[in-house]
This record gives structure tokens, sequence and C-alpha cells, in this order.
């Protein structure tokens, strides 16, 4: 796949051009102009390739870059702009743009802060009201009052949507790792070191319960689609896995599944 | 295992906090020393120091042993102004912890403390005690689950005050557009691609 | 009215005791004034003196003033202590796309969703909606522009969220001071990539 910028969510196009103008701040010497808008233009054909919709936000700005990388390829005026002449007059879509990107950037700093504060925030327990009728031996006739359905509804509401956030986690974490990535690995790993390796060796760094579930279900998985066989020397040893030859058992090698595995 | 790290005064200030936010059926000695990952003996130094400086402060609590387990509680000399707390109009009005406890109680009845605590994901004892004592809620029975947990759910008062038949005449909640799915989505498609990529 | 027969070290552990028994909902300083029969200076002096117990003593607690309101909470050194208790609560369930737009409206409350959009350079809606339904943001009215579309602003709910006593603690973005600077540097690296370009 040959995409030309590492593929990340962003928020809007604003939020798009900055991270490329961060990466222009690093290695400000090596990027012209035109490259932003390349590179601008490169992240929309990937998405175009991928088939994902691409905001009609996205494609306005794409028109605002070509019209100032147009206006760069014309020949420049002999006197040098500054800052006294009536820019402001004369809309230039760039200083637009620039002034723009400086607006957004400070609440994406403001975001940053709101997160650490957020985080510090919930650093802080503050326990529930205490019930307090037992110092109030009058009855409350209306202990509702004031309170709508909707309140009720609300407050639902509320508590629902903390609550699937925390399953939403677990679950994408569950997808993060698929068995079929998983396969590929394997069968690459397998081919490239020729005949043997161990369950051991195929866990990188980061060991997680997910990884070895998802690299054991691969396993089974390889074996029987016979791309692998798997054997171990006693009890609880490592699983040696070598590449099926078909020998095996006197077996010829049948694909019986032609999966996309190896291709 | 002893947690040696904490000082005995550390420890004091952590066993505070953790019976602060224990509620009122407090927190053992022994729980105390599994939270703190000290020995019982440590704990029961440090509870004796908190109570020492309570005292000697004239602090507006105190640390008392009810049943075995540790409770930190008001000073009954106050109760005259948690009185004029109970009866202010701050208080008239339910609060929203309670009001977050009766909504999942409502949609979700016969259910447990525990189980409005996992939903909720703070201690819920005291609104259950207000809803209860407000005659919003009551007990319905026992959960079959281990050490029978009370089943709560709604009464009659509070379907009266919507004028509600029944509960099954409680609006949907309609799922809120769900941004968070839909975001999580979207970055999970592009981190498998990325993954692909850098393959 | 002065409730001179309280001196200002019971009145403080009376505040401690109001404090504990109000929880999450907190109290502000002319509520508790009320309650204590006390003027508001009165409680802003006993309110100090227990915040300065409760650091010299390496208390487990501390009294902060969070949307208007002072509340009793634990420390956030300790908090490793209480997730095991609490359930841990998922606070961070707002989006990036909400972060923002949360962001712009309360640095610029109050403020229209076109305006939101303006600045963000994406439809906003989705956030306004998912924010007001998190009890975020408000309407706070409708401006005078055409249209008449609804103006938003933050809620105390934001506050409560956030640590904040009021929007006016909102701290400045960093890039705010530095708007100069960084509008000549933007300027700077636009000229400079076009002198490349023409070379």
């Amino acid at each position: 796949m040959a995409l030309a910028i590492k593929i990340e969510v962003f928020e809007g196009p604003l939020d798009l051009l900055l991270h490329l103008i961060d990466e222009a701040k690093v290695e400000i010497e090596n990027i012209p102009v035109h490259e932003i808008t390349d590179q601008y233009m490169a992240y929309l054909q990937s998405m175009q390739e991928l088939e994902l919709e691409i905001a009609s936000e996205f494609i306005v700005m794409a028109a605002t870059l070509l019209l100032i990388k147009s206006r760069t390829l014309l020949p420049k005026p002999p006197v040098q702009e500054t800052f006294d002449d009536d820019w402001q007059n004369d809309i230039d879509p760039r200083e637009e743009l620039i002034q723009r990107l400086i607006e957004y950037k400070k609440y994406k700093e403001a975001v940053l802060m709101l997160k650490d504060m957020q985080m510090e925030r919930s650093q802080i327990f503050i326990k529930e009201p205490d019930d307090l009728t037992p110092y109030a031996p009058v009855v409350v006739e209306e202990p509702l009052r004031g309170v709508e359905l909707k309140h009720i509804v609300n407050a639902f509401q509320r508590v629902l949507q903390k609550t699937k956030k925390g399953e939403q986690v677990a679950r994408i974490r569950r997808d993060e790792l698929s068995v079929k990535d998983r396969m590929k690995e394997i069968v690459g790993l397998v081919g490239r070191r020729g005949k043997r390796v161990l369950f051991s060796s195929l866990m990188g760094e980061e060991v997680s319960r997910e990884m070895i579930v998802v690299t054991f279900l691969a396993l089974l998985e390889l074996m029987k689609t016979k791309k692998i066989v798997c054997y171990q020397h006693q009890l609880f040893d490592d699983i040696v896995i070598q590449p099926f030859t078909g020998d095996e058992h006197g077996q010829s090698d049948i694909d019986d599944s032609p999966t996309e595995i190896g291709d | 295992m002893d947690n040696q790290t904490l000082t005995i005064r550390q420890l004091k200030s952590v066993i505070e906090g953790l019976l602060f936010m224990a509620g009122d059926e407090g927190l053992s000695s022994s729980q105390l020393a599994e939270l703190c990952e000290c020995e019982e003996e440590r704990v029961q130094h440090a509870v004796a120091l908190l109570q020492q400086q309570y005292t000697a402060g004239e602090h507006g609590l105190q640390v008392k042993e009810i049943a075995g387990a540790f409770r930190l509680g008001t000073l009954p000399t106050h109760a005259p102004y948690f009185q004029k707390l109970a009866y202010s109009p701050v208080q008239n009005s339910i609060t929203q912890a309670s009001l977050e406890t009766l909504a999942i109680i409502a949609y979700r009845q016969p259910i447990t403390r525990v189980e409005i605590e996992e939903i909720r994901g703070v201690k819920s004892d005291r609104s259950v005690q207000t809803l209860t004592s407000k005659g919003l809620i009551m007990e319905l029975g026992r959960s079959e689950a281990i050490g029978r947990p009370i089943l709560y759910g709604t009464t009659k008062l509070f379907l009266d005050h919507f004028g509600l038949n029944s509960v099954g005449d409680l609006p949907e909640p309609n799922v809120v557009l769900d941004e968070n799915t839909l975001e999580e989505e979207t970055k999970l498609l592009f981190d498998k691609l990325e993954a692909k990529k850098h393959k």
C-alpha cells in the first residue's frame, strides 16, 4: 500500500495541516511549500483508495491550498510584501489560512491542558452526600420536586455513556490483534528462518495475554490449513513450529483452503 | 508482604482517605491491611494516630470502630447543623448522585446495590439509603447471587410523581449518537491499515 | 446575625463535618455562612485554617473549591489505593473532537455553533450535541445575529469535571501569550518554504 504519509485520524483539514507543518518544522529545509500541498493531496488520495468518505471540508481546503500553490508559481511582485501593506483589504488566502491555523492551534493547546486538568481531577475522589434524612424527622412531602421525567432519562443516558465507553475500549483492544494478521506474520517468520521456530520466540518484548491467545489461535489455524506443523518434546515444553512439507504423515501437500496467507 | 515504603504518618493519611471513600460499611483492619499492603498491627497503630490527631486538632470528624469495622463519621455534637442542612433548600432538591442512582434503578430494576455501583463506578450506599428513606425506592426481595444481596426497585410514589402507570411506560433512552463508537472504529481501521503498511 | 458563640476552631470543626455530609454536592461559602450563622469572611477564615491543618498534619483529605463550592476530597497521590475500592470512574470518555469543541466554547463563551465550526474547520453539530447530553455545555440564549442562533456556554459540571472553581480560572493557552511570535514564525515558515521553491 503506497501511503505517502502516516495515516492518522485528523479532526479536520486544519488538524491535518498542522500535522504536516509540524513535520515540516522538524526538517524545515527539505520540505518546500508545494510539498505540503502534495502531501495533503496524497492524504486525500489514500483516503479515496481506502474508499473512505472524504468530508467536504477537506475538499474545500484542498482547493484553497491549490490556489495558494498556483499563486506561488506566479512571478513574485518586485516589492517584498511587508506588514504596513494594507493586505487586509486584499484577502490573501495564504494569510487567511495562517490566521486560521494560529487560532486553531490555540485551542489544540487548550485541549492538552484540559486533558491534564481532567486527569488531575480524576485523581481526587469525593464521596457521595450522606443520607441526611435521619436529621430531618419531618418527611418531605415531595422528594422529587422540580424533577421531570427527562431528568431521569438524561441521568440514565449519562451513566450509560460512561459505561459504554469502558466496554468499547475492551472490545477494540481485542480487535487490535487479529488472528489473520498474526497468521501472516508467523508464516513469514517460519518461511524466513527456514526450519524451526519456537513458540516463545514468536513473542516480542511485550507479551500480553491477548498476544499469546491470538498467536495460539493463529497456530491452530495454520495447522488446520496445513501451512505448518507443531510438536512438543514433552508436556509444557516450548512448542516447536516448522513449515509443513507434506511428508510428515505421508500425505501430499493439499491446500484445501485457498486462504490469502502467503500471497 | 509489608509495605515498608509508607511511613506510619503516610499510612495514616492513606487510611484516612480509604475510610472517607468506604462509606457506611467502613473497613476492617484486615481489609485496610490488604489495601495498604501492610500488616494489621501497623494499621491499628496508624488508626490510633489518626484518632489522636482528630481529637487534638479539634476536628469535625472521628474514626469509630463499629462491628469490627473502622468508620469515618461526624461528631454527634454537630447534629443541629446537619439538621439545618437537611432542611435547607439546597438539600431539599435531589442530589445528582441520587438522581443517577434512581435512574439506574428505574431502568434496570430489580437490581442490587453492587450492580448499581458497577454501572456508576462509585460507592452508592448513601444514595440508596437516601432514596429509600425518601420513599422513592424499596426492597423487592433478594437476589440468588452469593450473599443474597437485596434487590431494589422503584415505588408507587416514584411512578405517581411522573404520572406513569408502570415502569414500562418510562421513555426509551435513545442511545445518544454514538460518537465514541464511530470515532473508535475509524481509529481502529486506521490502526489496522497502519499495521499492514509497516509489515 | 453573627454566631459569636463559636470560636474559629469550632467553626472550622463544624464546617469540616458539614462538608463531609454534603459530599460531592459541596457547599459554597455563603451556604456555609448561613448554616453556621456567621459571616462569610469567618467561613473563609475557618476553611483556610482547616486547609492549613490538613497540610501540616499530613492528612489524607483536602478542601478544594470546585465550581463555586468547597468540597472535601482525597489526595491525588493516594488515587492508586482508592481505585480498588471505587471502581475507578471512567473519566476520559470525551473524544478529541468533543474536547476541541469544548475548549473553544470554554474560552469563547457565549459562542454559536457556526462560530465554533469556523474555528475548527469542520462540522461540529455532533460534538455540540454530545457535550450537551453529557451536561458539559448548555444553551445560554440566542445571538442577535441573523437567524438568532443558539449561544453555548459551559456548565457547572464542566467546572467540576476539570476541577475548576470558575471559568476565569481557565489557564491561558500557551500560544496566546505568544501569539505574535507564533504568527511571525508561521509566516517565516511559509516564506522560507516559498523561497526554497523559487530557487
